[in-house]
């Protein structure tokens, strides 16, 4: 069909008039893609920020139980993990492909680090007994707040829902690794790297902000 | 004025029973008035001009106006304006009715799946009955032991949610003497529909005379007793004691002494200890063909001697 | 391109490619709105059987055939089923997929695979619901109040799932039409020359992308509330239900605008086509639906008044209100000045925009009624609120959505329908809805409340006149699934353009061909030059 | 066509220098542990307030430059302030809500 055009290459759609009206688009399009992500982490955060004002000091018995050693090193790693992604799509902009595939690989094996580190962190949570909700038994876990598993129950809602971001990013990034492999991208046309960028940078976004709002902030 | 007159005929409302309700039906028969205005230009000139400018031929000539900006600015401007006016005036008459009177009688609400608890301060507890003395303002301070409901009082035109975990309040002030229904408005499972109640409005001295009776349960039969309980506690909302019917839940007349199929198949007769068992943990032995889960806990809400009161009452239900 | 191979033959999107997987698999922007309108129109029929139940039920007071807890789940599914499966998707997936590209001069929407992928997320997410039914069904109103649908037993977190899911799918639509929008115009084709339908999908969009994030999260928090009992929504730990009322119209408030704007776009189409005239006051339209998308983030309280809000909300909240009441006003009077000194033909699709103008005269004044806080209490979830929404959204959208139907029919298939029994069944729907719903609006003020199984006995007549209606509806929508069924077997082929209208689609064959155009069009003009 | 003009078609990818990337991630790193120092020197009730502008400038980076937006056109930057915006909203309004409905509940 629309191959047949000469002035298209065989990565721009037919509905589009050449390679850089593609791209704007598929950059709108993630945009917008992003501004729901904000939206709907948001609603955690204002629920998170509404009852820490309405339960400042059960907030505070909460976040002692976290180690903010932990927030700490998963910060340093998915802040490098983002560096390395911005280089991937660098490397692929300037035409070196190893490099871009290294870093890609960089990145993975970053959000595989983070990953890890929350499941230590999970598993001893659970360890201790600091379930979520109504699985956190407050005599277990000698809790001066009766109320304290809802303090649990949104620090498993906001990391589970952040954890599985980062997992669903992994899958993303090994996807454009493995055509950047195969060579399908070019100093031209790397479009989805960088929307999995945009979308990988988000989840560092939103983590920039979990840190302190969970681990510090008590 | 005969234009207010005309939307007091046509509201539709109940007759209203406080001088609250009085001031919202002012405000609505405004608010009907200029609906009908606004309709009568919209739909009324829409009729008009599709039957003035109707097509003739296929070849019509058709005006080629793209706007007016005074025109525009008019029915912009106007709705706006009414429509400021009326959230004022709404904004007042709510203001009315969330605004506290001090000293008012004050009666505790609570509302369950699926009937409204009163307690009065006297102690007179009944279920879905409010009985309340003429021009007196009455305060009720709602809560919920379970889900959401709302209080509704049609009559009144006053509603309120009822929260579980906090109290939400209501006032009033009756110049009608009458019985009113009470609605729940906010849905909250099976026998919402049911929820109904009855507000009471007498004089002062019936309404002492009425307290004074009802304070005196403590001295009846042990039966009696149970009776009233079965009321208060909105067990008759579930289980009928007057006949064989079903209701949410199985019924209690002439069932005491019987045997029953619970839900793993077994046989249980039903003597003191399963009626007791049957109250305090309600999911432990459930007739067959019922659902569990359903009927709350009476655990710690019932007195030993109240427990028993309503075990002579239903032992009694022949 | 493409399009200069096909020039000479009769080959167009529906016979250029055969076969089921054609179109399972297909990324033409026109039949993947015709597989939104299959799933749409199927959902329709559900949600529309569980109406006819209800009213049968409420027929006389006491239990007819329904038990409470059955007419509870019937209550759910009927709203569920219309808002999430039926209202929100209708016409933007189905009218505005298939023309919002053909309106701006584009070969197909942004994203065409993000759009296939758009109808199989709806369909995951709208088989999951209907699969409630077989398994626990659900009972809690499609408004999922906590604590209540923390406590009862049936499928919430199923539901729920299902309901996120389809929101996403809601999400990828709107993403892919806003930037359709901004990218895909045809030369000349400036924002101030495509036509209203578009920018009302565009403002339509806007909400999708902006509101639906929202109640993503809020179900997702419901679900673990349900599971894990978080606390943040439930009393018993410590939560407020009241902030899930908040969360939830945050974005069910927009939503009612997702439902609404759309339809408000299609009257525009059809008030300009059949009155042969340009609108009135275009950029009055236009703007006032990018006005109304902004507004109506700032009223969701509204639904609110009684449930326990501060007054300092509740007041600011009405009084937002009142400002989304000015557009819509606008809007009304654009439509009835573009009616003045017109060529006014009373065609099928124009008796549905002209019965949506009456409709939605009296749901738009009933609305403002409700948005006054002191009367509200007194209507808030009574019959009066059912009456209001259904005559905006019934009376609305639905009547927009067929006068869409009818409209856009002959350039969807190529076929004419059969005008005399298009009007009959106009004529069913619009009166059979008068009688069901008007009587609502009494029953409303007597003080009946809604989601009631049972009632007192003085209600008894009004409610008996309002399910004959029910009947008289469902006759209406029966027929007119005849007469399309019949055009679409039998029909006379349609012309390019049988009503003599003015926008892009009605330049092309019909049915259009697979690429719409084939020349990239240049716009030299705007979208109603009847002159 | 409005296109054509608004969002040029002239302009190539916007290749962000090597260097910019190091500098911003080495800000974010000098910022993390920023944070940290700051959260052990224990400031009160100013501990939350410097944690979160701290991070608002470490987000602030991210977007800018790893995300690109600095050198974005207009409307994607639209786009990503509008839902910020509205979380602000519907974070001011249920804030006044529970903020006003605890005032006036305790004159009950």
């Amino acid at each position: 069909m629309s191959t047949g055009n000469t002035t298209h290459a065989s990565h721009v759609a037919h509905h589009f008039r050449d390679s850089e009206h593609q791209f704007d688009s598929a950059k709108q399009g993630i945009w917008l893609f992003m501004a729901t992500e904000i939206l709907m982490f948001g609603g955690l955060f204002v629920a998170y920020i509404i009852f820490h004002a309405i339960y400042p000091e059960m907030f505070a018995e909460g976040a002692s139980h976290l180690d903010w050693k932990m927030g700490f090193l998963n910060t340093l790693v998915l802040i490098f993990s983002s560096l390395t992604m911005a280089l991937g799509i660098h490397f692929i902009q300037v035409g070196q492909q190893k490099k871009a595939v290294v870093s890609l690989a960089l990145t993975i094996l970053c959000g595989a680090i983070f990953m890890v580190v929350k499941y230590l962190e999970y598993t001893h949570k659970f360890h201790l007994g600091l379930f979520p909700g109504r699985f956190l038994n407050p005599e277990v876990v000698h809790a001066t707040h009766q109320n304290l598993g809802m303090y649990f129950g949104l620090y498993f809602c906001m990391t589970g829902l952040h954890g599985t971001h980062v997992l669903i990013g992994m899958g993303l990034i090994t996807w454009v690794m493995i055509k950047t492999i195969k060579g399908d991208f070019n100093p031209e046309y790397f479009t989805p790297v960088e929307g999995v960028g945009i979308f990988w940078h988000i989840v560092d976004l939103i983590w920039i902000f979990l840190f302190p709002l969970l681990y510090l902030v008590g | 004025m005969f234009w207010t007159s005309v939307a007091h005929a046509g509201n539709m409302m109940p007759i209203p029973a406080t001088d609250i309700a009085v001031e919202v039906d002012n405000l609505y028969n405004f608010l009907l008035i200029s609906s009908f205005i606004a309709c009568a230009i919209l739909i009324g000139g829409m009729i008009y001009f599709v039957i003035k400018y109707k097509r003739k031929s296929n070849n019509d000539k058709t005006a080629y106006i793209t706007h007016n900006s005074f025109l525009e600015f008019l029915w912009s401007f106007i709705p706006l304006v009414v429509f400021l006016g009326v959230f004022g005036w709404g904004w007042h008459v709510y203001h009315e009715m969330r605004k506290m009177p001090a000293n008012a009688l004050e009666i505790h609400v609570q509302g369950k799946q699926w009937a409204w608890e009163i307690e009065y301060k006297s102690g007179v507890k009944t279920a879905n009955l409010i009985v309340v003395p003429i021009d007196t303002d009455v305060k009720l301070i709602m809560s919920s032991i379970d889900v959401l409901h709302s209080f509704f009082v049609p009559s009144f035109r006053i509603k309120q949610d009822v929260v579980p975990g906090r109290y939400t309040s209501l006032w009033f002030r009756a110049n009608k003497f009458g019985e009113f229904h009470i609605f729940c408005a906010e849905f909250c499972g099976t026998q919402h529909s049911g929820m109904i109640g009855k507000l009471k409005v007498v004089t002062q001295k019936e309404y002492e005379e009425w307290l004074e009776e009802e304070s005196k349960v403590g001295t009846l039969p042990l039966a009696k007793r149970g009776e009233k309980l079965f009321q208060v506690k909105a067990c008759s909302g579930c289980h009928s004691a007057s006949d064989l019917s079903v209701k949410v839940g199985p019924p209690l007349f002439q069932k005491f002494g019987a045997s029953r199929e619970v839900a793993d198949g077994q046989n249980v007769v039903i003597d003191e200890n399963y009626v007791r068992e049957s109250i305090l943990n309600p999911n432990a032995k459930i007739a067959k063909g019922f659902n569990p889960g359903i009927m709350p806990t009476f655990a710690g809400q019932l007195s030993e001697v109240e427990l028993n009161a309503l075990l002579e009452y239903i032992k009694g239900l022949k | 391109m493409a399009a200069t191979t096909n020039a000479s033959s009769d080959l167009n999107y529906i016979t250029e490619f055969k076969g089921i997987k054609s179109w399972l698999t297909s990324l033409d922007h026109k039949r993947i709105g015709l597989l939104y309108m299959m799933a749409v129109l199927t959902y329709f029929l559900f949600g529309g059987i569980m109406a006819l139940l209800l009213r049968l039920e409420l027929f006389s007071p006491g239990a007819n055939f329904l038990s409470a807890d059955q007419y509870n789940q019937v209550m759910t599914y009927h709203g569920a089923v219309m808002v999430f499966m039926v209202i929100i998707p209708g016409i933007p997936a189905i009218l505005g997929n298939f023309f919002l590209p053909i309106h701006i001069g584009a070969k197909d929407v942004a994203f065409p695979r993000l759009n296939l992928a758009s109808w199989y997320i709806f369909m995951i997410g709208s088989i999951l619901a209907v699969s409630t039914l077989f398994t626990s069904k659900i009972d809690t109103g499609w408004t999922f109040y906590t604590p209540y649908s923390l406590k009862t037993s049936t499928a919430v977190i199923t539901m729920v799932f299902a309901a996120f899911i389809m929101g996403m799918s809601s999400i990828l639509t709107g993403l892919n039409f806003i930037v359709t929008v901004h990218k895909l115009r045809a030369p000349g084709m400036t924002m101030h020359r495509i036509p209203l339908f578009v920018w009302a999908l565009y403002s339509t969009a806007i909400l999708q992308v902006l509101a639906t994030p929202v109640l993503a999260i809020t179900l997702l928090l419901l679900i673990a509330e349900r599971a894990f009992g978080v606390g943040v929504f439930n009393p018993e730990l410590g939560g407020d239900p009241v902030l899930f009322q908040h969360f939830f119209w945050f974005y069910s408030h927009p939503a009612v605008y997702i439902m609404i704007l759309p339809a408000m776009g299609i009257v525009s189409e059809l008030i300009a086509a059949f009155s042969r005239k340009v609108i009135f006051g275009y950029t009055a339209i236009a703007y006032s639906s990018i006005g109304i998308a902004a507004v109506s983030f700032f009223v969701w309280g509204h639904h609110m008044f009684v449930s326990g809000q501060s007054e300092i909300a509740g007041v600011l909240f009405s009084f937002l209100t009142m400002l989304v009441g000015v557009p819509t006003a606008i809007k009304m009077f654009n439509w009835l000045a573009t009616l003045y000194k017109g060529s006014v033909s009373f065609q099928s699709p124009m008796l549905f925009a002209l019965g949506f103008m009456f409709l939605f005269a009296i749901g738009g004044v009933t609305g403002i009624i409700l948005a006054v806080m002191g009367v509200d209490v007194h209507f808030h979830d009574t019959y009066f609120v059912v009456a209001h929404f259904h005559y905006v959204m019934v009376g609305g959208t639905l009547m927009a959505l067929m006068g869409g139907f009818y409209y856009w029919f002959p350039k969807m298939f190529g076929k004419m329908f059969n005008e005399s029994l298009a009007q009959i069944s106009f004529a069913l729907i619009f009166i059979g809805f008068n009688v069901t719903f008007f009587p609502q609006f009494i029953l409303g003020s007597m003080g009946m409340p809604r989601r009631y199984f049972d009632y007192i006995p003085a209600y008894h007549s009004l409610n008996s006149i309002s399910t004959v209606g029910s009947w008289l509806i469902a006759s209406g929508f029966f027929l007119s699934v005849y007469i399309f069924w019949q055009a679409f077997c039998h029909g006379a082929k349609a012309p390019a353009n049988p009503w003599g209208a003015k926008t892009l689609e009605w330049q092309i064959p019909s049915p259009p061909i697979h690429t719409n155009f084939e020349v990239e069009p240049i716009i030299k003009a705007g979208p109603y030059e009847y002159r | 066509m409005g296109n054509h003009n608004s969002h040029g078609t002239t302009h190539t990818h916007h290749i962000v220098p090597f260097k910019i990337y190091m500098m911003t991630a080495g800000a974010l790193f000098i910022l993390t542990f920023a944070t940290v120092g700051f959260h052990q020197m224990h400031l009160g009730s100013l501990a939350a307030p410097v944690a979160f502008l701290i991070a608002s400038v470490k987000a602030a980076l991210v977007l800018l430059y790893f995300m690109g937006l600095k050198y974005d056109n207009l409307m994607n930057r639209v786009i990503f302030g509008t839902a910020f915006f509205f979380l602000l909203l519907l974070f001011a309004i249920c804030a006044l809500d529970i903020w006003t409905r605890i005032s006036e509940i305790s004159t009950l």
